[in-house]
């Protein structure tokens, strides 16, 4: 018995085994014209979906579709406004998240919900702690949950605080937890947003491992070579309505593409041939804290790429270039001069744009209005001596909401408000409407819709033909592939390849991330 | 010099209390003795008081001065600090047979004596001793405070049959915050002819709300102790009266005494150093202006 | 906090409150003095309106000035100690003969110096606020003691002591501050670049140095601008009660916090306005005004506040997830 | 809160006073206390020790129930008054002729319901920590001085009010009753689940929720035992001073924050333990007793308490920043 399946027994009872006698491919759960309205917005209409026993569905749609909406009605997290939901059979009312856990139906969250202040261990075993005499059994929760992370091949440490992990390692530590907890049906939100390659392959391996101990899966994703991967059958949600159920075998990508954004596209990676200029940025030896040596150069017109695993230091260098931590040794050329990027603001005003990697963390004011987090950086050049002009305030936000297709009622909704890949949005137009020479795009398509994500490689071509630079930050290979002009490895702080465009194949490139 | 006798006040952000202290300064000097000057930050502060009270005695003085701060809370605290040092008790009683001599006020009685200013005062300003009247206390939960106020009503109730005490009001300790009752009681109560403010802080917050309106001729106010500031309201007719006792000397005696129950001599057992109404006609008296300048500095 | 699964049910009944739930906090203010209006003879009196406006008016500067602190997540324990120990230098100034305008303005700046010190705290130091400015609190009542020897100092200046108590268009010269303070307040919070900045960093400081925000120059200036309000209303103050004194406005941060969070401010950070510490303050001097006008016994004053804090806020809450 | 870009280089100079950074906030007590005792000769008398351990009893209970709360990212304003109002209620039941224990029993059982009420408050009608406690220290007040008349209670009974006087084993019987309170306390928040729930509600109230714990109950909970350590602390105290008055204890809800920020507790949640919050009490008793022993005037007194909270705080933040 693995250990996961061990934590498992812990939770026998009657409600959990239910599931379990639910034959494969009969229906375990349905959906009855489920319903959500948030004030006047509604999330979800009337929708009527039937999920099986064993399978592995998959759901897609565009950005705001209502995907999230969905899955946190299963779990408890909001309450529907009208419809009914069928489980095994019998309508029950799932109105709080303890009575989802109790039936065996869990989600890792699209946003990751853990408490960063307590440890690994801690968060896996929240709200279901190993007692004896009412005493905590700290050391062997620790153990247990070493075992776990160990089994499922995550390579994390189970006693050090979650805030210490980055979020692609904190999704890993949700994805474990919902495993462990004697799960029937398991829903996954975006869990690959933040993944690269590797944890994805291994994520995989976890997901076939529970279907094949008959665990239901919902899988959520913008990606939809991994919906061909991995899903028997799939769902499109459009504009919170269910547009229509496929087995995986009788579709293909554009079909689904055109069912959920009515329209088809040809093409998303969208290259045009640009004249490389002169180098805008270059790096020499650049060190500090979580990356060495770094040495690189970015031209006007030019897309570089970097690519690594988790904690590769990208994200480091990143932010040791834009001034928010401290250079350790190197130099940094800006136009040929040499400089140095004291603070955030400096790097501002020399001309470059970081749209940050989290957008909880880094990106957006969450309770704050789009519009405010939008012209947060710019506020400067929209101020007439001490007052903002409402006008440009208003006319610069609207811009980018309607550029970037964000799907918002008003630029006043607070941006806590958006759905997960609208905010990615914001964090993105935030940085469009500033101007820089240089940009630093760090995983800026997370979560985003295919139709967007074509529209934002176009914005980044337009901004190249404006004579600017970027620096693509992903862990989604496709995309540094079909993009970067230059593609740079990244592995353990370190620079340990690079590529032109096209110049290595994918195994190659993912070979030196990982080191073998 | 090292004989050390602290003496314990009520609160020493108080004027009040730093003539106290003064007065007990000028002792420790006149007379070669160490007189930390001790005491709570607020006259609720019982506990401050008590924890004080300790302290002091763990440094092994030849004698403590203290002023307690409620009768029965300070009593046991007392009882168990005799037991090693002699204590002497200033301005108010505690719940104890232990002090070996005892200075002072009578506060039920200043507030009589302000009641009878009072009285006067409207009898002046319209002939008969008749009319509304209203009494502030400062804090509520202040031994002292209720004593005054005890004092006031009682005597209106028996003396003064023709005086209705309409409004019998609390503050939070702060002069703003009397100014604003007064000038609310003023708005509500038309017919009202005298307030009895019964500290210092009130008498200048009310003071002040008398001085604001131009209801000197109007309004008789007495309030309870002085300093510059209600002297001056004093004189320019906003307050028609003052009760000053005599912190000064409640201070310098205590030092004396202790120090001379200390080498064991013996000493009075009770001092009653007295309430005097200060009042326009009275105030140029040379005992009364000692009261109401006291030498500090 | 609270969820039911019965949100579409639980709403129903209510429609019978409905007015009273989609009132605005002015509303509720309104409320208030309507009410009095009509059991107290002499609550609509213009000398009532002077009072109440006077009465209030410390109060709203205050709030004003911690709304601002409030709003990047932080806090002001200091005001109160402020108000008193501006009292004390400003009546100090004077005495020693410095001309009004110039003790005035030293009293002020000295208020910027405090601010500047909280600042220097926090962005320095890394202390929380709620220590640096409880500490600040605790030295600034010894300091002012010190100065005035536990006692009070009298200001002789009839100018200025005549000013708290005159009007102006029949008005009080008060109230007048109030307006003084809060219109450039409000263009500064809610029209200028600063005040978008003291949201973000309120709502998420990573994110706002990352947009380029000067998060440490953000914090100084609210603090000194909580400083500096303070140091003013004890200027206010001292020409109110004609004395320094450094004990005096004890308490006056929680009054100012209070009004501040009445009004809507969240002590989380990143949600606040300038009206709406306003009315919180008014609202408060009016259930004290209200109270002694009715005679009210000074104990049951307090529960009755106590209650009345409850109610308003309860009811300014629901209106407010109801509007989201 | 601030980068300077010199991080590593600044770090260079502070190497002399390493010693002093590595401290532990225990052992910046120890600090004082061995300071305490070269400079005064009465510090280390078992008198004055027994005397500090009194002193600080109090506020170290008052600031252990006021960690749950604050560690749920919640503040309680309302702990001072209750521990006044305890202190009425108890005398007037004793006075009324109510046996001892059940008079007790019956104090504590009414900081349960305020607790429950403060619970209800923040959970089912969607107040601010902030606005409730402060709404209940008010109207606590009001009714306790109501009950007294303004005045105060004698307690008669001298079995009671000997015992915070006692000693057990050569250590005052106050400080016993720290002790009583902090072992279950430590179990409590440090070793059982419901402690780990009120970090994880302080972390991510969302997040616990979704975990399954019952977020609402783990809120009830810290405000319960807030209230009821008060009302503990009510009773130690009118057993202390014999009487029951409802003006006492005033402010020291601010003092018992203090402790706990002192002693490390965060006040954006998540972040407290048991003994910090006692060190952070005593740490304040010891600066006051020592001020005392070393005849320091009173208002200097608050100027060094002001100062020394800085630099003890300050110590305590650059050893947990360098510890990371
Ligand atoms: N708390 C909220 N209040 C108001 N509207 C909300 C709230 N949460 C989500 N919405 C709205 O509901 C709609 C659906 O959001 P949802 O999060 O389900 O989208 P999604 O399909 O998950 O999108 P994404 O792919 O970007 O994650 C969006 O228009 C969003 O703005
Ligand atoms: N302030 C710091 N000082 C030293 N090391 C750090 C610091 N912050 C992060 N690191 C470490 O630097 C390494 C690089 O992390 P970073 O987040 O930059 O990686 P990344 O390549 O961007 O990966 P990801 O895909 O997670 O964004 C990690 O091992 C991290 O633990
Ligand atoms: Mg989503
Ligand atoms: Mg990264």
């Amino acid at each position: 018995m693995s250990r996961l399946e061990e934590l498992a027994h812990r939770h026998d009872d009657a409600l959990l085994t239910e599931a379990s006698r639910v034959a494969a491919g009969t229906p375990i759960l349905e959906l009855k014209g489920l319903q959500k309205n948030y004030g006047y917005v509604q999330a979800l209409k009337p929708a009527t979906m039937t999920f099986l026993a064993g399978e592995i569905h998959a759901i897609v749609g565009e950005n705001g579709a209502g995907k999230s909406t969905l899955i946190k009605l299963l779990t408890g997290v909001i309450t529907r406004t009208a419809g009914e939901i069928l489980w095994c059979g019998h309508p029950v009312t799932l109105a709080t998240p303890n009575e989802a856990i109790a039936r065996g139906i869990n989600a890792v969250h699209q946003e990751v919900v853990l408490c960063p202040h307590l440890t690994v261990a801690a968060n896996l075993f929240l709200g279901d702690e190993v007692n004896r005499n009412g005493l905590m059994r700290t050391k062997q929760m620790e153990t247990m949950a070493q075992a776990v992370l160990d089994d499922l091949g995550f390579g994390l440490p189970a006693d050090v605080p979650l805030s210490s992990l980055t979020i692609g390692q904190q999704q890993l530590v949700a994805t474990a937890r919902a495993a462990m907890r004697g799960t029937q049906f398991l829903i996954f939100d975006e869990p690959t947003a933040y993944l690269t390659r590797q944890e994805s392959a291994q994520l995989f391996k976890l997901i076939r491992r529970l279907q094949g101990e008959g665990v239901t899966i919902v899988y959520i994703s913008h990606r939809l070579e991994e919906v061909f991967e991995l899903a028997d059958r799939v769902s499109v949600l459009r504009d919170g309505t269910h547009v229509g159920t496929r087995n995986i075998g009788d579709t293909n990508e554009n079909e689904l593409i055109a069912l959920m954004i009515n329209r088809s596209i040809e093409q998303i990676y969208h290259k045009e041939e640009i004249p490389l200029g002169e180098p805008i940025l270059e790096t020499r030896g650049l060190s500090g804290p979580g990356f060495e040596d770094i040495s690189l150069s970015v031209r006007a017109g030019e897309i570089v790429g970097l690519y690594g695993l988790i904690g590769a230091g990208r994200s480091e260098f990143a932010l040791g270039l834009y001034g928010r931590h401290p250079i350790f040794a190197g130099e940094i050329r800006w136009m040929g001069r040499k400089v140095e990027i004291r603070n955030e603001r400096a790097a501002m005003e020399l001309g470059i744009a970081l749209a940050p990697e989290s957008r909880r963390d880094q990106g957006l004011c969450l309770n704050l209005p789009i519009g405010l987090n939008i012209n947060l950086p710019v506020f400067r050049k929209l101020s007439h001596g001490p007052v903002i002009g409402r006008a440009d305030e208003a006319a610069n936000a609207d811009k980018q909401i309607r550029d970037l297709s964000i799907k918002t009622p008003s630029r006043r909704v607070l941006a806590s408000a958006m759905s997960g890949g609208n905010q990615q949005k914001i964090v993105i137009g935030k940085w469009l409407s500033h101007g820089a020479r240089l940009f630093i795009f760090d995983e800026p398509t997370v979560g985003v819709d295919v139709g967007t994500k074509a529209e934002i490689y176009r914005l980044f071509a337009k901004l190249l033909k404006e004579g600017a630079g970027i620096i693509l930050i992903s862990s989604y290979l496709p995309e540094v592939y079909e993009l970067a002009d230059r593609l740079h490895v990244f592995r353990g702080g370190r620079l340990v390849g690079s590529h032109d465009f096209h110049d290595a194949t994918h195994e190659e490139v993912l070979g030196e991330a990982i080191g073998v | 010099q090292d004989v050390t006798i602290p003496i314990i006040v009520k609160d020493t952000t108080s004027f009040y209390w730093q003539i106290v202290l003064a007065g007990a300064r000028a002792a420790g000097k006149d007379l070669g003795v160490n007189v930390p000057e001790l005491g709570a930050q607020s006259e609720a502060d019982i506990n401050g008081q008590i924890s004080i009270l300790e302290n002091a005695v763990a440094g092994k003085p030849a004698a403590i001065v203290i002023a307690p701060t409620e009768f029965k809370a300070l009593g046991k605290p007392i009882d168990e600090a005799a037991k090693s040092v002699p204590i002497i008790g200033i301005d108010s009683a505690a719940d104890s047979k232990a002090f070996k001599s005892f200075l002072t006020t009578d506060n039920v009685q200043g507030g009589r004596i302000a009641a009878d200013g009072l009285a006067a005062a409207i009898k002046e300003m319209t002939g008969k001793e008749e009319g509304d009247v209203v009494i502030l206390t400062n804090l509520p939960g202040v031994g002292s405070l209720e004593q005054r106020r005890e004092g006031f009503l009682d005597q209106v109730k028996t003396k003064y049959p023709g005086l209705k005490v309409i409004a019998d009001k609390y503050g939070d300790g702060q002069a703003t915050t009397g100014l604003n009752m007064m000038t609310d009681l003023i708005t509500a109560n038309p017919n009202l002819v005298g307030v009895f403010a019964s500290n210092l802080i009130l008498g200048q917050g009310v003071g002040q709300a008398i001085a604001e309106n131009n209801l000197g001729n109007k309004i008789k106010v007495i309030a309870f102790d002085s300093d510059d500031k209600t002297v001056g309201f004093l004189k320019d007719g906003s307050l028609a009266g003052l009760v000053v006792q005599d912190p000064y000397r409640m201070g310098y005696d205590g030092i004396k005494t202790a120090l001379a129950v200390s080498k064991g001599e013996t000493v009075p057992e009770n001092v009653d150093t007295g309430a005097n109404l200060v009042t326009k006609a009275n105030m140029n008296e040379p005992k009364i202006d000692a009261l109401i300048n006291p030498k500090i500095k | 906090m609270t969820i039911t699964s019965t949100d579409a049910a639980a709403v129903a009944p209510r429609r019978g409150m409905n007015i009273l739930f989609s009132l605005t906090l002015i509303g509720l203010l309104l409320l208030l003095w309507i009410g009095l209006g009509i059991v107290t003879a002499s609550f609509w009196t213009p000398l009532n309106i002077s009072n109440l406006l006077r009465q209030g008016a410390m109060t709203a500067i205050l709030a004003v000035g911690q709304t601002f602190v409030i709003i990047t997540a932080g806090i002001d324990l200091s005001v109160g100690a402020i108000v008193g120990f501006s009292s004390v230098i400003l009546a100090w100034l004077l005495q020693a003969g410095v001309p009004l305008w110039i003790a005035i303005a030293a009293t002020l700046l000295l208020g910027v110096a405090i601010g500047t010190f909280h600042g220097f705290g926090i962005v320095r130091m890394g202390l929380p606020p709620f220590i640096i400015t409880l500490a600040t609190l605790t030295s600034l009542r010894g300091i002012g003691l010190l100065i005035t020897n536990g006692s009070t100092i009298s200001i002789t200046n009839e100018t200025f002591t005549n000013f708290a108590r005159a009007d102006f268009l029949g008005i009080p010269s008060l109230f007048w501050m109030v307006i003084m303070i809060a219109l450039p307040a409000y263009v500064f919070l809610h029209l200028s670049r600063w005040g978008r900045y003291l949201f973000a960093v309120g709502s998420n400081s990573e994110a706002a140095r990352l947009s380029g925000v000067n998060v440490n120059r953000t914090i100084y200036m609210a603090y000194i601008l909580s400083a500096t309000c303070a140091a003013f209303v004890g200027v206010l103050l001292a020409s109110r009660i004609g004395i320094g004194n450094a004990t005096q406005a004890e308490g006056w941060e929680l009054q100012a916090i209070a009004s501040s969070v009445i009004g809507g401010t969240s002590l989380f950070g990143a949600v606040g306005s300038v009206h709406g510490p306003l009315i919180g303050a008014f609202i408060l001097a009016t259930i004290n005004n209200g109270a002694n006008l009715l005679n009210v016994n000074s104990f049951w004053q307090r529960i009755i506040t106590g209650l009345l804090i409850i109610v308003i806020v309860y009811f300014d809450q629901l209106r407010r997830r109801s509007s989201r």
